[in-house]
């Protein structure tokens, strides 16, 4: 397949962009033994210099290895961490540079689903009240409407209306991760950030959840950056898909192409990695190789450089650029390099 | 999923879970024994202090230096003290003004050093500053500061409950924060965060109730320890005017004479400790109320009765 | 971290500066001056008026505060106005017997109530906690001064098993220092006891039923160490705090104990000074106080963030 | 045989709740031989985690109470006393939690915390320890493991939280290994890892595995049995050959088939199981999956289905097993 | 020589007192406080002194000579300074013309006078005018005492800067004195005793005690529990409601001597007390034995006494003047009197201080007793520097009680000053007291004494309750403990 030269490609705004995030960059200082006075600072590269778009009514997909700063950019996006550089456009606006009652209107718009389920929980309050919350502070309804719809949200998850006067220690983990969930539904939002919604659930409410979210996001035009380990679930959900490597994006593409033909080494050994649960349906898989690189201090140049099975001279020098296979699909390889 | 169930029984589904919600809140409420004691404590004191003085056939003031230190007999049932005025009567007239003195300053020390503890906790930047205050706060000698006071406002129980409050805010401050620099951290205050809570939302409705169990004990802290100071300030001219009774003062009066008359300290100082014990079960309770994890330990009990 | 320490010390210099003006207003503002108790009950009127000039008190305050307050940045607080020696001899001559009773009272304390707190913790709402309470409620409403002198009655005069007032310096050797200060130690220990036994109670609550206790137990670990090393470590900054409030406390507030038992501490110097208004003690004692405090609750800070990673005292 | 290694035998767990009991396990019977992996699935609530909890008799005293047995090397949990007790937990029969971001003591390096048990129940020193918790964390696929030890949980991403309860739970190299969910905020990649390195332990030391999991796909991979439960009962039982390609009961059935896809369509949606789970106060009387089951009737309702057996090694808990299965012989 | 005491006296040793308070200075001339002329005494002495009868007797001079407007002393040879140095006319001169300026009581009673070197062991007092009472101010111990020092400490120095060297002739020398805690004082070896037998302050006095501790313990309990336990060898000031416990404890021997002379001041600048007939009628309100028990307790320690002066010196100053009107009380008399004062209900401030026991039972039972009387009295509390400047505000108060301690002779009682509390201007009064001063010899000034006590009880400067007594108790080992003025610690020996 021809490859499209990476500098002039335009993107044809076909849909309505409702989310930019813009060389997003997290860095978080190492604590050290305060006693060490002159050593250097070092940094964990969480994030380092991710952009993607997310559409309105569309799902992203982000996949990727554990601890390569998914749920960094999520929480970034919203303000929850300081980004160290970066931007996210939302509006119109940098999120990052609203004031604090802005950002409030903001986070009205943009719920998010922590992948902690049960720490994401004041242990002191009944679920029924925590998930009032929301609607007291964007002043929802009377009192006695929001009961009616707190309750009606916890149905919708598969909840029983006895849940409400519960105290979170006393739910198992699915029905914390469903009220997660709940909780960032309740207020209508137009963009939900989902870290590993569904992780702790079987499959048979893991499906009536991902029916939930796609019967909403078609009935209100919900976008959803959904961030998980699962492939399966992320590609029953996503459109598009984003594939994350200590820190960065390596590769981007609409979900049918990423599974189909997937272009970066690393989105080829993950899939392939994937458990099929069928019996003697073992796939050829990818194995990687090669200690797992730190992000205190990531390998130079590609940064799976380490690890990849094709790895060439160049890999360990150059930082690979993004470069469009299609429009919607481009990938940072030097493999694919002219 | 969709099929959300027939709409008449849901709603009544609903008014039989709330009522049935209510029911037990009344149940959790009444078997809650620290905060029942509690409150029967404290309502027989402010019975005693508003009612004790039409039945006691005294005038707190009324002396017979003839009769001064007598041991209690039937006509002074307490003893008299060393004015001989009557014990009783004089117990029951300054539970009004050390249980009003103690009450005031515990709630607005627990007031004021809630909110700054929290906020201090909050905003770096106020950290610096509101605990540096409480620094200086701390190392200014009370008494100092109630002569001051008095001698600026006059002497009055109204300064006297200013002087301590300012006195003890810093320590209820200190506490709240260490406590909520704890609890800010949590993912769940990063959720709320997440959902726009405003900082004060959080801080007030979030980050407060967690802090609430050293409140509590610092605040009956607070509570005996004014009851006691405030008679210390009266020696200096700053406390309750004299010779209007309060049980500091009495107890101070007892301490002169700790070495022939038991009663003139035992009494006053039981009723501190009762007023304390009643102030801290009703904290106690408060707390157990608010504890996800309590109530089943009563139930244990009660199933392990039957 | 050494910036932030850097940051707080230099925080000193303008809190110093305020509390130097707050109190010296507040002095200025209290009735009564040095000379009252300098030239005895039945000085005259002229008398005072000279003393008074020889003082400097005819002096506008400000140009007191400015005289006092040239010298103190030199870190020459004046001299005491009844005492014969200088205001910083003072502080140094009584900060001694005060550290050696507040450390003495605070291992008393801690001795007492850290056990106290976890055992009430553990046995939540059995007999054994509501008796433990019971005696810390006993301990928080029980005037200082009645503990005082009851041990002063029992164990000195009664018994005769240790002095009952007095103090002696180290120097004259550490049974004959200590044993001075061990019933003080034990009246102001057992009373800072119920406050910290309370506040272990309810922290160690909070956190006795979190799910990383449960891995502990899970683990294998016995149940001391699952107290001792996880919980009590989680539950500690409130119970931090209070010792470091207590502690302080100890140096500036044990003016009652410190009475009754004779013991030349600074709590006492405090109260001294103030009922001599001797000024230059009083602010040269605040601003040491302001000093010791400012420090003490730095420290505590720091071990806030040693004892739990998670508190962030500075931003990122 | 000797080589049961645990033998659970009609284990209910109770809770005391302020509206009642609430009987979250409710007469589970299963055993684990050594060596062998088990795969516990089930309705998100319908009691894994408590069933794992109870075997190590983790709640809170005096909110639960437990009935039942559960046999492991021939003596009753149940009934040890504390101290044997500690001899068990972590050393012998270790456990992954489900929640690992609160389940590991916040105040705590990661290292300190594996090391613990390491040098609690193999008497080992502490240098001893650090380097073997180094070991460890390699094994579970932490980059730069030295100075990962060295940090706090919330330093972590969740992934590398897991997979330090991971490590917590094989330092001690444990006859069994109950793990919760284990896997779940992985990626496949180290998911991939974490599994070969349990198989490993399996073989080598003869590990006995209760692995909990919602992945079917890790199922199909890892463990030789499966148990199946629904609201707090085990409604089938039988080797993974059996349970994907002849999945007995209804609850199974559609578990199955709710599972989305690698390939084919995925903008359909996914199959669900209709309607929803009953709460525990309020369990029906017959068979508690009745009221979502497409085949039952009145029996069903009206008295619960003992276990029935259809194989030496598959059970199944319904009334109409024999129905289904010939309704599958015939697909 | 005298043979001091005749218990089995042992040499050496220690003696530990506790006492209330720490002295403000030991610089005897400018300072008024009790405790402080207490333990100066033992460090420096006067030229005359008291015996226990009360009598003028000679302590470092070997004789003097009263002649109508001089005294002529003739000083005793070879008596040393703590630093080594002989105490000649010079070290006289300088000390007692400092004196005479600074002190408040030199300035009264000598005004106008001055000391004169006439040779080395002899020294002339001028004075302007012949004074009765000058040999008793010279001899009286208490506050402000003309003590002697040595002329190199005062040399060169503003006289009102107060002495920082406490370089003395008594039997005892300074050690240390550790601020807040005690005043240590060490026997001073060559300490030049008369030859006379001890009798009160007079004759013989010897350190039988190497050490002398002088312990500041403010707390009273602590005082009754120190000396029950025996941490203190004696011990001053001891409540009068621990008397039953020091009398039960078979070690300790329990005294007291008359001390204090409890009156009520009026403010006669302002307010309504200006008015006589007002202060009548608060006379005619009071029950002053009533008073004196709620501060003093114990009948046995109080004096229910009507004139001026305590009852103890009655053996030199005693008039029947008033005797049978103490007991009178009337309170309708005193509605009757108020009324005529032009009373109508205004609040009457009553000042008091808490930081002194007796002040404060006293205030409380007066309080009492005038709202009996239908008076709107407000008790004002403050701490003793508040008091202390308020009582020199006229427009602070209206009544207050004070202790005030006894005087050799009653010009010099404080009541009488201008500029005390209550500001008492008469010319009559002034009038007397110049009788009594200026009266060629002492036995006829005390012929005017009934006419200072018709003054007192007609003009009602202060209204005077009664004696009370100071309570101080001495371990058993000890050979003797008295009270002539404050405790007397030479002569004592302890066989502990
Ligand atoms: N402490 C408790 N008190 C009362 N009920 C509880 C308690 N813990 C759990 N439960 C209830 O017990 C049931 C089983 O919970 P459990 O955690 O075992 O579920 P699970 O099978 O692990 O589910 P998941 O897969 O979602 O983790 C749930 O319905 C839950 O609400
Ligand atoms: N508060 C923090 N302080 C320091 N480092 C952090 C913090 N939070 C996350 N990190 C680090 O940032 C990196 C990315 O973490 P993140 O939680 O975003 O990973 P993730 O992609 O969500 O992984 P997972 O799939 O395992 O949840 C990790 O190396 C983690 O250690
Ligand atoms: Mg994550
Ligand atoms: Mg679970």
């Amino acid at each position: 397949m021809p490859m499209t030269k990476s500098s002039n490609v335009q993107i044809e705004p076909a849909k309505e962009s409702l989310l930019e995030v813009k060389q997003l960059k997290k860095f978080f200082p190492v604590k050290k033994n305060f006693l060490h006075l002159n050593k250097e600072k070092t940094f964990v590269q969480a994030v380092n210099d991710v952009s993607f778009t997310l559409y309105k009514g569309e799902t992203y997909g982000l996949v990727g290895e554990s601890g390569c700063g998914k749920s960094t950019t999520g929480r970034t996006i919203l303000k929850l961490t300081d980004p160290t550089e970066g931007q996210a456009i939302y509006n119109g606006s940098n999120i990052f540079k609203l004031s604090e009652q802005e950002l409030r209107k903001v986070r009205q718009d943009i719920q998010m689903v922590f992948q902690d389920p049960y720490s994401s929980l004041n242990p002191r309050k009944r679920i029924g009240k925590t998930l009032e919350e929301p609607l007291v502070i964007h002043n929802i309804g009377n009192a006695h409407e929001r009961t009616e719809i707190v309750m009606e949200i916890l149905h919708t998850v598969g909840l029983q209306l006895e849940h409400y006067y519960r105290y979170p220690h006393e739910f198992s983990g699915g029905q914390r991760q469903r009220i997660g969930l709940a909780r960032a539904l309740i207020l209508n939002p137009k963009i939900l950030i989902m870290d590993e919604p569904v992780s702790a659930l079987d499959v048979s409410i893991q499906s009536q959840i991902l029916n939930l979210l796609k019967k909403l996001q078609s009935e209100l035009d919900l976008s959803f950056l959904f961030i998980s380990h699962d492939m399966g679930v992320v590609r029953h959900i996503s459109d598009r898909i984003g594939v994350m490597y200590l820190g960065r994006l390596v590769e981007e593409a609409p979900t049918d192409e990423l599974f189909s033909a997937p272009l970066h080494p690393y989105t080829q050994a993950l899939l392939s990695a994937v458990p099929v649960p069928k019996l003697g349906t073992k796939r050829e898989r990818v194995i990687l190789k090669g200690d797992l690189p730190s992000p205190m201090n990531p390998p130079s140049g590609c940064v799976f450089h380490t690890r990849c099975p094709f790895v060439m001279e160049r890999c360990k020098s150059e930082v690979p650029q993004k470069k469009h296979k299609t429009m919607e699909h481009h990938v940072a390889c030097h493999l694919y390099d002219e | 999923m969709e099929g959300i169930g027939s709409t008449l029984t849901l709603s009544q589904a609903r008014k039989k879970l709330k009522k049935e919600q209510n029911e037990l809140l009344k149940k959790r409420f009444l078997s809650n024994y620290s905060m029942m004691i509690g409150i029967s404590i404290l309502a027989f004191l402010v019975l005693l202090s508003l009612v004790g003085p039409l039945v006691v056939g005294y005038s707190p003031y009324e002396m017979v230096v003839n009769n001064r230190l007598q041991a209690p007999h039937a006509e002074h049932i307490l003893g008299t003290d060393n004015f001989g005025r009557d014990l009783l009567t004089r117990i029951i007239y300054g539970a009004r003004a050390s249980i009003g003195v103690g009450f005031s300053i515990a709630i607005i020390t627990s007031i004021v050093g809630l909110a700054v503890g929290l906020y201090a906790s909050f905003y770096k930047s106020l950290d610096q500053i509101l605990m540096r205050i409480c620094d200086g706060l701390m190392a200014i000698p009370g008494v100092l500061l109630a002569i001051a006071l008095m001698a600026a406002l006059g002497p009055k129980v109204e300064n006297v409950i200013i002087a301590l409050s300012i006195v003890f805010t810093p320590y209820v401050a200190r506490i709240v924060r260490s406590a909520a620099l704890v609890v800010r951290e949590q993912t769940y205050i990063e959720a709320m965060k997440s959902q726009g809570a405003s900082s004060t939302r959080i801080i007030w409705l979030h980050v407060a109730p967690n802090v609430i169990s050293p409140l509590i004990v610092q605040a009956t802290f607070i509570f005996a320890d004014s009851i006691i100071t405030e008679a210390a300030l009266s020696f200096l001219g700053a406390g309750i005017p004299a010779p209007a009774p309060s049980w500091g003062n009495i107890l101070y009066d007892g301490k002169l004479t700790i070495f022939n008359a038991w009663w003139m300290t035992v009494f006053p100082g039981l009723l501190i400790i009762i007023a304390v014990i009643g102030l801290n079960s009703l904290g106690d309770g408060l707390r157990d109320l608010m504890d996800p994890h309590y109530k089943k330990v009563k139930k244990r009990r009660a199933k392990a009765k039957a | 971290m050494w910036a932030y320490i850097l940051k707080r010390l230099f925080s000193l210099i303008p809190v110093l500066f305020i509390v130097s003006i707050v109190i010296f207003s507040i002095i200025h503002m209290t009735p009564g001056d040095p000379t009252s108790y300098m030239l005895g009950e039945e000085a005259t009127e002229e008398q005072i008026a000279t003393a008074k000039t020889q003082l400097g008190l005819d002096l506008p305050v400000y140009e007191q505060y400015w005289n006092w307050i040239k010298k103190a940045v030199a870190g020459n607080l004046g001299a005491s106005y009844h005492m014969n020696m200088s205001v910083n001899e003072a502080i140094m001559s009584h900060i001694g017997p005060t550290l050696s009773l507040a450390i003495l009272a605070e291992i008393v304390a801690l001795c007492i109530a850290i056990p106290l707190g976890i055992i009430a913790a553990i046995k939540r709402g059995t007999a054994t906690d509501q008796t433990v309470m019971g005696f810390s409620l006993l301990g928080m409403g029980i005037p200082s001064f009645l503990l005082a002198l009851f041990l002063v009655l029992l164990v000195g005069v009664k018994l005769q098993w240790l002095p009952v007032a007095g103090y002696r310096p180290l120097e004259e050797g550490l049974w004959n220092h200590i044993k001075y200060l061990i019933m003080p130690a034990i009246a102001l220990g057992s009373i800072q006891a119920a406050l910290i036994a309370r506040m272990t109670r309810s922290s160690m609550l909070e956190v006795l039923n979190t799910n990383y206790i449960k891995m502990a137990r899970a683990k294998g670990v016995v149940e001391k160490k699952v107290i001792y090393s996880h919980a009590l470590q989680n539950a500690f900054l409130p119970i931090l705090t209070v010792i470091g409030i207590t502690f302080g406390g100890l140096v500036t507030g044990a003016v009652v104990t410190e009475t009754i038992f004779n013991i030349p501490g600074i709590g006492s110097l405090i109260m001294n000074s103030v009922s001599k208004r001797d000024y230059t003690v009083i602010q040269g004692i605040v601003l040491f106080v302001t000093f010791v405090y400012v420090l003490l609750n730095l420290i505590i800070d720091i071990l806030y963030g040693v004892i739990d990673p998670r508190v962030r005292l500075e931003d990122k | 045989m000797t080589d049961v290694l645990l033998e659970i035998n009609n284990l209910k767990t109770h809770f005391y709740t302020e509206t009642g009991q609430v009987t979250a396990v409710n007469g589970v019977s299963f055993a684990v031989k050594k060596g062998e992996i088990v795969g516990v699935v089930g309705e998100s609530g319908c009691g894994k985690s408590v069933m794992s909890q109870t075997i190590l008799r983790l709640f809170e005293e005096g909110t639960v109470e437990y009935d039942g047995e559960i046999n492991f090397k021939g003596n009753n949990l149940l009934t040890l006393n504390k101290k044997q007790m500690n001899k068990v937990r972590g050393n012998e029969i270790s456990m992954i939690f489900q929640d690992p971001l609160s389940t590991l003591n916040p105040v705590h390096t990661i290292g300190r915390q594996i090391a613990e048990s390491i040098i609690l129940h193999q008497k080992k020193s502490k240098k001893e320890a650090e380097a073997e918790v180094i070991e460890l964390l390699k094994l579970v696929g932490i980059p730069s493991p030295e100075s990962r030890a060295k940090e706090y949980p919330h330093n972590l991403s969740g992934g590398m939280r897991q997979r330090a309860m991971i490590a917590v739970a094989l330092a001690c190299h444990p006859q069994l290994l109950i793990a919760d969910e284990p896997t779940t905020a992985l990626d496949v990649t180290i998911q991939a890892q974490i599994l070969d390195l349990m198989k490993k332990l399996n073989q080598e030391l003869n590990m006995g595995i209760i692995f909990i999991t919602h992945d079917l796909g890790v199922v199909a991979e890892l463990c030789s049995r499966v148990v199946v439960m629904y609201l707090g009962e085990i409604v089938e039982e039988a080797s993974v050959e059996e349970l994907f390609s002849n999945p007995l009961h209804p609850y199974t059935q559609g578990l199955i088939k709710s599972i989305p896809q690698l390939d084919g369509d995925r903008t359909a949606l996914l199959h669900t199981i209709e309607g929803t789970v009953p709460p525990l106060t309020r369990v029906p009387h017959g068979c508690r999956f009745a009221s979502r089951c497409p085949f039952a009737d009145e029996q069903c309702t009206a008295s619960s289905p003992p276990v029935f057996e259809n194989t030496a090694s598959q059970k199944v808990k319904c009334w109409h097993f024999e129905k289904i299965l010939a309704e599958q012989r015939g697909a | 020589g005298g043979d001091g005491g005749t218990k089995k006296e042992k040499k050496g040793g220690e003696l530990r007192v506790a006492v209330p308070s720490e002295p403000p200075t030991l610089d005897t001339h400018v300072n008024t406080t009790t405790i402080s002329s207490n333990i100066a005494r033992n460090i420096f002495e006067t030229l005359l002194t008291f015996n226990s009868s009360g009598e003028i007797q000679p302590m470092l001079v070997e004789s003097y000579k009263e002649d109508g407007n001089t005294i002529e002393f003739k000083l005793r040879q070879g008596v040393k300074f703590h630093n080594g140095d002989e105490m000649k006319a010079k070290d006289v001169v300088a000390s007692m013309n400092r004196w005479i300026n600074v002190s408040s009581s030199g300035k009264e009673t000598f005004k106008g006078a001055s000391f004169k070197e006439i040779d080395e062991y002899t020294v002339l007092l001028e004075m302007a005018q012949p004074t009765s009472t000058a040999a008793l101010v010279l001899a009286y111990s208490g506050g402000e005492a003309p003590t002697i020092m040595p002329a190199s400490v005062l040399e060169g120095k503003d006289p009102k800067e107060k002495v920082g060297e406490y370089i003395g002739t008594g039997p005892f020398q300074i050690k240390e004195w550790k601020q807040n805690q005690q005043i240590h004082l060490t026997k001073f070896n060559d300490y030049s005793s008369r030859e006379e037998a001890g009798d009160g302050l007079a004759g013989k006095r010897e350190a039988l005690v190497d050490d002398l501790y002088i312990l500041f313990v403010p707390d009273s309990s602590t005082r009754v529990a120190g000396i029950l336990s025996g941490e203190y060898d004696a011990a001053m000031e001891l409540p009068i409601d621990s008397v039953d416990q020091l009398k039960g404890n078979k070690d300790i021997e329990l005294k007291s001597v008359p001390r204090e002379l409890l009156l009520l001041y009026f403010n006669k600048k302002e307010g309504l007390f200006t008015n006589k007939v007002a202060r009548e009628a608060v006379d005619a309100a009071i029950n002053k034995e009533d008073v004196l028990k709620a501060a003093f307790v114990n009948p046995d320690y109080y004096k229910t006494n009507h004139h001026v002066m305590l009852a103890n010196q009655e053996s030199q100053w005693y008039s029947e003047i008033g005797k049978d009107k103490y007991d009178f009380h009337d309170t309708d008399l005193a509605k009757k009197l108020f009324a005529e004062a032009g009373y109508n209900g205004e609040e009457i401030r009553l000042m008091t201080s808490r930081d002194y026991d007796h002040m404060y039972n006293a205030s409380i039972v007066v309080q009492e007793q005038l709202k009996k009387a239908g008076i709107n009295v407000k008790l004002e509390v403050y701490d003793w520097p508040t008091f202390s400047e308020r009582r020199n505000d006229p427009s602070a108060f209206d009544i207050t009680i004070i202790t005030n301690k006894g005087k050799v002779e009653p010009t010099s009682l404080v009541w009488s000053r201008p500029d005390y509390v209550g500001w008492t201007e008469s010319e009559e009064l002034n009038g007397i007291t110049s009788k009594i001063r200026q009266a060629p010899s002492l036995d006829e000034a005390r012929g005017y004494y009934d006419e200072l006590q018709a003054w007192f009880l007609d003009f009602r400067p202060a209204i005077k309750m009664g004696d009370g007594d100071m309570l101080f108790a001495g371990r058993k080992t000890l050979s003797q403990l008295e009270d002539v003025d404050g405790l007397i610690f030479w002569n004592v020996s302890n066989s502990k």
